[in-house]
């Protein structure tokens, strides 16, 4: 990365926005707008109407559901964004800073205008697609702030991906043979924290490469995990692998709060933890002590020694916590989403968060972010077959992969690593 | 009355070195002690270990009259010991209130930094030592003379009554270092003891009460700045009798070489950081650019070799428009380049010394042939460069990063001055090197201008500007504030264009 | 931040590739008397790797048989018995799947018996097929380490190399294999290749990190061959996600006699190691990749171009994953099925890592992977253990071999003179 | 300096205690002779199709099962797609055959899992080294490689699962389905049973023999509606275009369950998923939910995963372990012969599982009409494909 030297001393005056930018950011808004009608509302025919469903299954509708002229909705969104992109381009600096705050809105309106086309004539449940874009965050915000707690510290982590299958078996196991949830998961969360050790050790102590050590950790848990589940899980289903799940829990009073009640506070008790735990990590992280402390080491670990900061143990801790965090995702797959332990049952979800958290730029809220755009996108496309759109599942299903390929490359710069993120810490060097 | 600090017999080897041997010191109350040597003599890691950050193999270290064992930095701060370390132990995306604390924060229940009263504190201590800074601002963001001044506070706000600063005014203009002359002398007076690292025999002989002078990790003498002078000093940090200035001839310009005009050039985060410069050199003459680091220099440079692209101006070599060219067309035009930080951008470390040395060459003939690298021809080459450069090293297989700083130096100036070249861009070129490599290099770079290579020189180091330049352009806020003869300037002249002439540096 | 990188130098040009290596991973000593006992030492911590990883697969073997636990409650001696018989069971059917029977071999020897050769011989042979992709699925990812890239992408590239192998293989009729085999492989390199030039292109273009874009591109590679499978290139008479059989001109050429599948794919995967060893470390597009993966700041200023190094840095690994599928679909299966490879790809990494990233300790370690693998099928058989149990084993000696301070703890060898030497792989920290 | 050794070793030991601990106590005595957790006693008796093993097209019929002992090593062998011995599908169920076997004739039965491609040929001849009798393959994938097997060793017997060949090989017995005709009963009794008037069907990977799940199942549903005038819609599943929803893998349960619970959003109260393990994923979404039930396929559900079973309306029955076994048995008599053997609603190959606990919920009036429907579909009368 670039910033580390001591490099600007004097406050300059001019200032050079890009005007480029401004520009091709109004071109891309009228021609979605244009596309909003070329695409969707030519398609239409007058006097369709699509409704969105408003209230998850299952739960009791809080409000009614939003039924909408089909035509005229993409109208009028088209006009929208054609207007947002000519104000862009004749203002001279366009929307200035809210421009990305502008782009967004777009995207939606885009987004929005797939839907009610998509849906002309049919329903579409609003509700439930936000409902399964949270559940689909959820293990990759819990990978992601693991690779966080370990990253922000200095130490890579990617082997996210093995300790939450390691999680997702131990948990199913413990429960399975303890009759609790709770121990499952208080196993599954060692399990992590037992792999976390060994990679701590390995790139604290010994000094191995962080991406080796990972990916022997990956290597070792698909291994392991794999064959207890062959050898024992499998042939003693009922008595190894039968934990059961937890259950949702709603909040009351909360969970009434039309819309958002039934999505946000009627959830079982990982989505609940992951909101915690990313709170906790992004107010902990940024504003106490601790977070400041491990932020440090992350970023500079001799400046931290000199403070009397114990960077080692620092970094112990980070890499302890995040495994656990990682452990604790694995086990929402056994235990907290579905109940039972089958092989490489995370289907690479580990991977995928830790894209997330490259994506989030290393903070908790972005990599939240950027879980939450990965599992809109997956619950979109898995919509839109519900729908019945002709187009052939495989590439419905490539959907979430691009879109992620095509934020990446094209609204996210480049990313701030911590700098110095995978790099060992030698105490006494020359 | 004990001393506030006493180092007894302090010794320590890393692998193949006698970092230390057997050292004493001796620091008395509301005294500053130099600890004068070369890079390299063995004083940063004689601060390393009082500060905790190294154990040593034998010794003592004894604070107050008691004997204190110094195991982390922890030890060191509860002992009242702090310390400015020569490269600055900021951490660059924190607040100042952030890197103040850190370590030793206020905080409220469950641990939430309590930003506000550190903040606070923060001013108190600007005030009443005269150290401005803003405490929210960022550390990247801050010139480094500020963010000296923040290293200072750190140790205030930890109450330390020793204060090492090691190698301070490395970094500084002349007003800076006047500034932090008044600082540390005011520290003084309020009651602290300062230990003042340096190998600038003027600043030593300015402000300390006693000098301590190490050489290759032993104390060759101690002596107050009354009963020594410059020379004296050198050569006792030395060793042997120093030239410190310059022998050249004056400068025999002829054809214009590089011309520079209306350059407009921006930074990475896009802000204008080259702004309409314009000059030329001419074949035979060293143009020295001086200016306080952050200036717009390094900007300059990297846009006259192509490292990035300028926004409008242009820059002519030898009648060829050259400008927004590919680093590899300029190379090609006889362009050569030292680059301000030679680890990052000089060298690839990992690379033995042959491969370094044919870094922008290794495509040409005779070390590559079709596509096909020629060992023995690259090693042939090294092998003589070498020799020719006087490169200290084991082998033309070693690798580069297992050379000291001036070697690698020498490996860069190798590379840079064996092939043909009509203009040589220098940056820094003498940064962090000990004196015979200062030395050695200087005369490379007069040898060349004699050789008729025009040669723009970049240096925040004052004294190299003025001893081998023949003109003197001086840089300020990104523009060329003004260009002049060598003999007709003085050092403080130059010292207040550096710093803007009408206002002081920021 | 030092960066350790076992980097090898430009040698002489008379010595062989397997001198030159050796030197390298040895810390080249600097006095030739010594030079023995470092290639000593650099052969055994690898082996030291591989038997410790054996010796803790086995006590994972024991921990989980549940008739050890059954003697072990008669006595602990009996427990002892049955834990030795497990191992000795497992490990010799182990080594009879991977290698073959001693016996039998030098039986067929003796008796000249051809088929009874082949027979014996069979295992080996197996293994060296089975290392095939591993070979060219390391280099791939051990190239993109050397131009400072992770090519996490692999996978995915291996199925763009096999579907677009698979493609040229059955559509283009009536070439004579002289022909019709390198283009089939080298449309194999060539769908790899487009795989990994995105990724690349992108880094270089916006600067979005390959570690992501490869790991996405994975699966969009998966639902591309499931969507052509069931679709564009399935087999005409069938419903099944198969692709038809490749033309016989178009599969590479078997050495001998059914059951030996050993087959040309082989031959030209030692040909690209030895290929990317002299590209990377004796011409000048090699120097220049090497440059930029080791300091892209130096070589920037050199003046070298960084962006295009790493378009293309990428776009070879991919031209070698994809020869890994093409060389799967052309040497042995002979028709693109779904789901062909599970784990070529993520394999390979741990192979270029114990490989430390170059060519011929890629080979090495991909044989072993290759053994490895191939004998566990008999392992399973003979003993029901399940071969998972080889990627818990893999797992171990890649940490050993890249953290040999611990294998130098374990059996008290001395540290090298100048130090412990890991092998570092640059990550996404160091720019 | 031991200590390093020590706290890896220590890691180590950890790790297989908890095996240690959970294996023994988990096993009753020895293993083998009941391997299974699963409720052996009979195979289950799929609804009032009759059970016996369906004699086919060449052969006499392979009649009751032998009451004389076996032949003393009598090998069953099986080599299992890349799914796995544990996919909870095909491969799971024809070993569930091959345990049967070997719990019924005293057999030795063996299984080798491939992890590529590259595998089946290698695990096909390890199997005829290791002197099978039988040897079982699964899946289409293995349909090229036990081809050629069967002609390199021509006198070795085969089956292969969810595969025929046409023309016959003399010594491989294919084993194929018409799942469609289960699933068109299973599509009838849903919109039959549907409050919301929706329901739905996924797919793990758009292949046939997941698809003819789908397309019998919404077939199912559209006969219905023909025949009662209702509405009923079909989600995730169009025969005509033969597009819908799939989770793309057959691994990742936590796809079922949100794939489960978006069905549900659109009002879906009954779920086929047709991916395996995935479908315990839609099971737990169901349960989640309640108010919804979810069919099984391939296993009567109920018995198979016991958990789900207050929400499991039915499942499609799909019996391969019925087929498998009487391959190996057949192969035991000495009346192998090579050809195809066709799971159909007629001979009991695949069949419809009782309603267990819903069976008090389901009217009579449909029960009655289901039975029509399945003679009538076994006479050939309703058409269950596209």
């Amino acid at each position: 990365m670039t910033t580390t030297t001591t490099t600007p001393t004097v406050k300059r005056e001019i200032k050079v926005a890009s005007p480029t930018r401004q520009r091709v950011m109004g071109i891309i808004f009228l021609v979605i707008g244009f596309g909003i009608w070329f695409l969707f509302s030519r398609d239409v025919e007058a006097g369709t109407y699509t409704k969105f469903g408003m209230t998850t299954g299952g739960q009791v509708a809080s409000i009614p559901d939003l039924t909408v002229p089909t035509l005229a909705t993409l109208n009028i969104l088209a006009v929208v964004c054609g207007v947002l992109g000519v104000v862009q381009l004749v203002r001279k600096d366009g929307f200035g800073k809210y421009t990305n705050l502008v782009l967004g809105g777009v995207v939606a309106a885009f987004v929005i205008s797939f839907l009610t086309w998509a849906a002309a004539g049919k329903s579409i449940n609003f509700a439930g697609l936000l409902n399964t874009t949270l559940l689909k965050a959820v293990p990759l915000t819990l990978g992601a702030l693991s690779g966080i707690l370990c990253e922000r510290a200095g130490v890579v982590n990617i082997a996210i991906e093995g300790m939450m299958l390691m999680g997702a078996m131990v948990a199913s196991l413990f429960a399975s043979v303890s009759g609790s949830l709770w121990i499952g998961l208080a196993a599954g969360v060692a399990a992590g924290a037992l792999l976390g050790l060994i990679h701590g050790v390995l790139s604290i102590k010994y000094k191995t490469d962080q991406i080796i050590s990972g990916t022997a950790i990956n290597i070792f848990s698909i291994g392991m995990t794999s064959y207890i589940s062959s050898k024992f899980l499998q042939v003693y289903q009922l008595q190894l692998n039968n934990p059961g799940t937890f259950q949702p829990y709603a909040i009351p009073v909360l969970s009434k709060i039309p819309f958002f009640g039934g999505i946000l506070f009627d959830q079982n008790m990982f989505v609940y933890a992951m909101f915690l735990l990313l709170a906790l990590l992004q107010f902990g992280l940024f504003k106490t002590r601790w977070g400041l402390r491990m932020r440090s080491v992350g970023e500079y670990p001799r400046a931290a020694d000199t403070l009397g900061i114990n960077v080692f143990r620092t970094r112990y801790i980070s890499v302890l916590l995040g495994s656990m965090v990682a452990g604790f995702a694995g086990a929402y797959f056994s235990i907290g989403s579905v109940g039972g332990f089958d092989e490489v049952m995370t289907a690479g979800r580990g991977f995928i968060s830790l894209a997330a958290m490259i994506f989030g730029n290393w903070i908790p809220v972005g990599a939240f972010g950027g879980s939450l755009l990965f599992g809109f996108a997956d619950s979109l496309a898995s919509k839109l077959a519900i729908l019945g759109v002709q187009i052939p599942s495989e590439l419905l299903l490539m959907t979430p992969y691009i879109v992620t390929m095509i934020v990446l490359a094209g609204v996210v710069g480049r990313a701030r690593t911590p700098a110095a993120d995978g790099v060992p810490y030698e105490k006494e060097s020359l | 009355m004990a001393p506030v600090l006493e180092l007894k017999g302090i010794t320590k080897r890393f692998p193949g070195v006698l970092a230390n041997d057997h050292i004493d010191l001796t620091l008395e109350e509301g005294q500053i002690h130099a600890l004068l040597g070369e890079n390299g003599a063995g004083k940063t890691t004689l601060m390393n270990i009082l500060y905790g950050l190294y154990q040593p193999d034998e010794g003592e270290i004894w604070v107050q009259g008691k004997q204190i064992k110094v195991h982390s930095p922890s030890d060191a701060i509860a002992s009242g010991i702090g310390m400015v370390h020569q490269h600055f132990m900021l951490i660059p995306v924190f607040t100042v209130t952030e890197n103040v604390m850190l370590g030793d924060e206020d905080v409220r229940a469950g641990g939430i930094l309590d930003r506000k009263t550190v903040a606070a504190k923060i001013r108190q201590i600007s005030e009443q030592y005269n150290l401005q800074v803003d405490p929210d601002a960022y550390v990247e963001d801050l010139p480094v003379g500020v963010q000296q001044r923040v290293e200072i506070i750190k140790l205030l706000y930890r109450e330390a009554d020793i204060l090492i600063l090691d190698e301070p005014s490395a970094v500084l203009t002349p007003q800076e270092v006047e500034e932090l002359i008044k600082i540390m002398r005011s520290l003084v007076e309020k009651g602290k003891s300062i230990i003042f690292i340096t190998h600038k025999l003027k600043e030593v002989l300015e402000i300390a009460d006693q000098i301590t002078v190490i050489r290759r990790g032993k104390v060759v003498g101690a002596t107050t700045p009354q009963e020594a002078d410059q020379n004296q000093l050198a050569e006792m940090m030395v060793g042997r009798q120093v030239d410190l200035e310059v022998d050249k001839e004056p400068g025999r310009p002829g054809q214009r070489v590089l011309e520079v005009k209306d350059l407009m050039v921006l930074d990475d985060r896009h802000q204008l950081a080259v702004d309409g410069v314009s000059f030329e050199v001419m074949e035979g003459e060293v143009l020295g650019i001086a200016g306080v680091q952050g200036n717009g220099q390094t900007e300059l440079v990297e846009a006259i070799t192509g490292l990035r692209l300028s926004t409008s101006g242009k820059i002519v070599i030898t009648d060829e428009d050259l400008t927004n060219s590919t680093p590899r067309q300029i190379t090609e035009q006889g362009v050569a380049h030292v680059p301000e930080d030679r680890q990052k951008d000089g060298l690839v470390l990992p690379f033995p010394v042959a491969d370094n040395l044919i870094l922008n060459t290794y495509y040409q003939a005779p070390f590559s042939k079709g596509v096909v690298l020629q060992a023995d021809k690259i090693l042939e080459n090294a092998n003589q460069l070498i020799k020719d450069f006087d490169i200290r090293t084991p082998g033309a297989m070693t690798k580069a990063g297992a050379l000291s700083g001036g070697n690698q130096q020498k490996v860069i100036v190798a590379r840079e001055f064996s092939r043909p070249i009509k203009l040589l861009v220098a940056s820094q070129p003498t940064r962090g090197l000990d004196v015979g490599s200062i030395e050695y290099i200087h005369r490379r770079i007069i040898e060349k201008r004699d050789q008729g290579t025009a040669i723009l020189l970049v240096s925040t180091e004052l004294d190299e500007i003025m001893g081998l330049s023949d003109r003197i352009a001086v840089m300020y806020r990104g523009k060329i504030v003004d260009v002049m003869p060598a003999q007709a300037v003085t050092k403080e002249q130059v010292g207040l264009l550096m710093a803007g002439i009408t206002q002081p540096a920021a | 931040m030092t960066n350790e990188k076992s980097n090898p130098k430009e040698g002489p040009p008379k010595q062989s590739a397997s001198e030159i290596f050796l030197e390298e991973i040895s810390k080249p000593p600097p006095k030739q008397r010594s030079r023995w006992r470092g290639i000593g030492q650099a052969i055994a911590i690898p082996a030291l790797a591989v038997f410790t990883g054996l010796l803790l697969g086995a006590v994972f073997i024991v921990l989980t048989s549940e008739s050890f636990y059954a003697a072990w409650s008669i006595s602990p001696i009996a427990g002892l018995k049955e834990a030795w018989d497990i191992v000795v069971t497992a490990y010799s059917a182990l080594f009879v799947g991977a290698i073959g029977s001693p016996k039998e071999i030098i039986s067929a020897i003796i008796n000249l018996d051809p088929e009874a050769l082949r027979e014996a011989l069979y295992p080996l042979t197996e293994s060296l097929v089975a290392a095939t992709p591993y070979i060219f699925g390391g280099l791939s990812v051990a190239l993109g380490f050397r131009v400072g890239l992770f090519n996490i992408g692999a996978e995915g590239q291996i199925f763009m190399g096999a579907i677009f192998a698979a493609f040229v293989g059955y559509s283009i009729t009536g070439l004579p294999a002289l022909i019709h085999i390198p283009l089939t492989f080298l449309a194999g390199a060539l769908g790899g290749a487009f795989w990994g030039f995105i990724p690349g292109w992108l880094k270089a273009k916006t600067g979005a990190h390959e570690v992501i874009n490869t790991i996405m591109l994975n699966y969009i590679a998966f639902r591309l061959s499931d969507y052509l499978l069931t679709g564009p290139m399935q087999r005409p008479d069938s419903f099944n996600p198969v692709s038809p059989t490749i033309m016989d001109s178009a599969k590479l050429t078997r050495f001998f006699d059914d059951p030996i599948r050993l087959h040309l794919g082989f031959i030209i995967a030692l040909g690209m190691a030895w290929l990317v060893w002299w590209f990377l470390f004796k011409t000048e597009w090699g120097f220049y990749l090497r440059s930029v993966g080791a300091n892209l700041h130096a070589a920037r200023y050199a003046g070298m171009n960084v962006p295009l190094a790493i378009i293309l840095g990428m776009t070879l690994a991919g031209a070698l994953a994809g020869m890994a599928g093409g060389n799967e679909v052309l040497g042995v299966n002979y028709n693109l099925a779904m789901a062909f490879s599970s784990g070529y790809g993520f394999d390979s990494i741990a192979i270029a890592l114990m490989g430390k990233s170059h060519p011929l300790g890629v080979v090495l370690a991909a044989l072993l992977f290759g053994a490895l693998r191939n004998g566990a099928t008999s392992m399973m058989l003979a003993t029901g253990i399940p071969i998972d149990i080889i990627s818990i084993v893999q797992a171990f000696v890649l940490v050993f071999v890249a953290a040999p301070a611990i294998i130098r703890t374990i059996y008290r060898l001395k540290p090298p003179p100048e130090g412990e030497e890991g092998i570092m792989v640059s990550s996404w920290g160091g720019d | 300096m031991t200590k390093k050794l020590f706290s890896l070793l220590a890691i180590l030991i950890v790790a297989a205690m908890v095996l240690g601990a959970c294996a023994p106590a988990a096993t009753p005595t020895a293993a083998p002779v009941e391997p299974t957790a699963v409720p052996t006693e009979a195979p289950p008796e799929p609804t009032e199709v009759p059970t016996e093993v369906p004699p086919e097209p060449t052969e006499p019929p392979a009649t009751e099962p032998p009451a004389t002992e076996p032949p003393a090593v009598f090998k069953a062998c099986q080599v299992t797609d890349t799914g796995g011995i544990d996919d909870k599908s095909f491969n799971a169920t024809a070993w569930k055959g091959v345990e049967e076997a070997m719990a019924e004739f005293g057999i030795e039965g063996k299984y080798l899992e491939s992890q590529q491609q590259t595998d089946y040929e290698k695990n096909l001849k390890a199997f005829v080294d290791e002197g099978c009798n039988i040897i079982i393959t699964v899946g289409f994938l293995l349909g090229d490689a036990t081809a050629a097997a069967s002609t390199t060793y021509p006198d070795m017997m085969f089956s292969i699962v969810d595969y025929a060949y046409d023309p016959v090989l003399p010594n491989v017995l294919g084993q194929v389905f018409t799942t469609d005709e289960a699933a068109f009963l299973a599509g009838y009794a849903a919109a039959g049973m549907t409050k919301t008037g929706k329901v739905a069907t996924f797919g793990g990977i758009q292949i046939p023999t997941v698809t003819v799940f789908m397309d019998g199942f919404a077939l199912g549903v559209q006969y219905y509606n023909q025949q009662k005038g209702t509405a009923v819609e079909v989600l995730g599943w169009d025969p005509a275009t033969q597009t819908g929803s799939f989770t793309g893998n057959f691994e990742s349960k936590e796809d079922g369950r949100t794939l489960g619970l978006s069905f549900i959003d659109e009002g879906a109260d009954i779920i086929m998923p047709v991916a395996g393990p995935v479908g315990e994923g839609t099971a737990a979404a169901v349960k989640e939910r309640g108010n919804a039930w979810v069919i099984g396929v391939d296993a009567d559900w109920y018995e198979t995963v016991p958990d789900y079973k207050d929400i499991v309306l039915t499942s499609v029955l799909k019996n391969m372990n019925i087929t498998t076994k009487g391959a190996i048995q057949a192969a035991m008599e000495g009346t192998f012969a090579g050809g195809v053997i066709v799971g159909t609603l007629e001979n009991g190959g695949v069949g419809l599982a009782p309603f267990h606990d819903a069976d008090s919920l389901v009217p009579a009036e449909l029960k009655a009409e289901l039975e029509t429907i399945a003679a009538e579909i076994i006479a050939g009368n309703i058409p269950t494909s596209p």
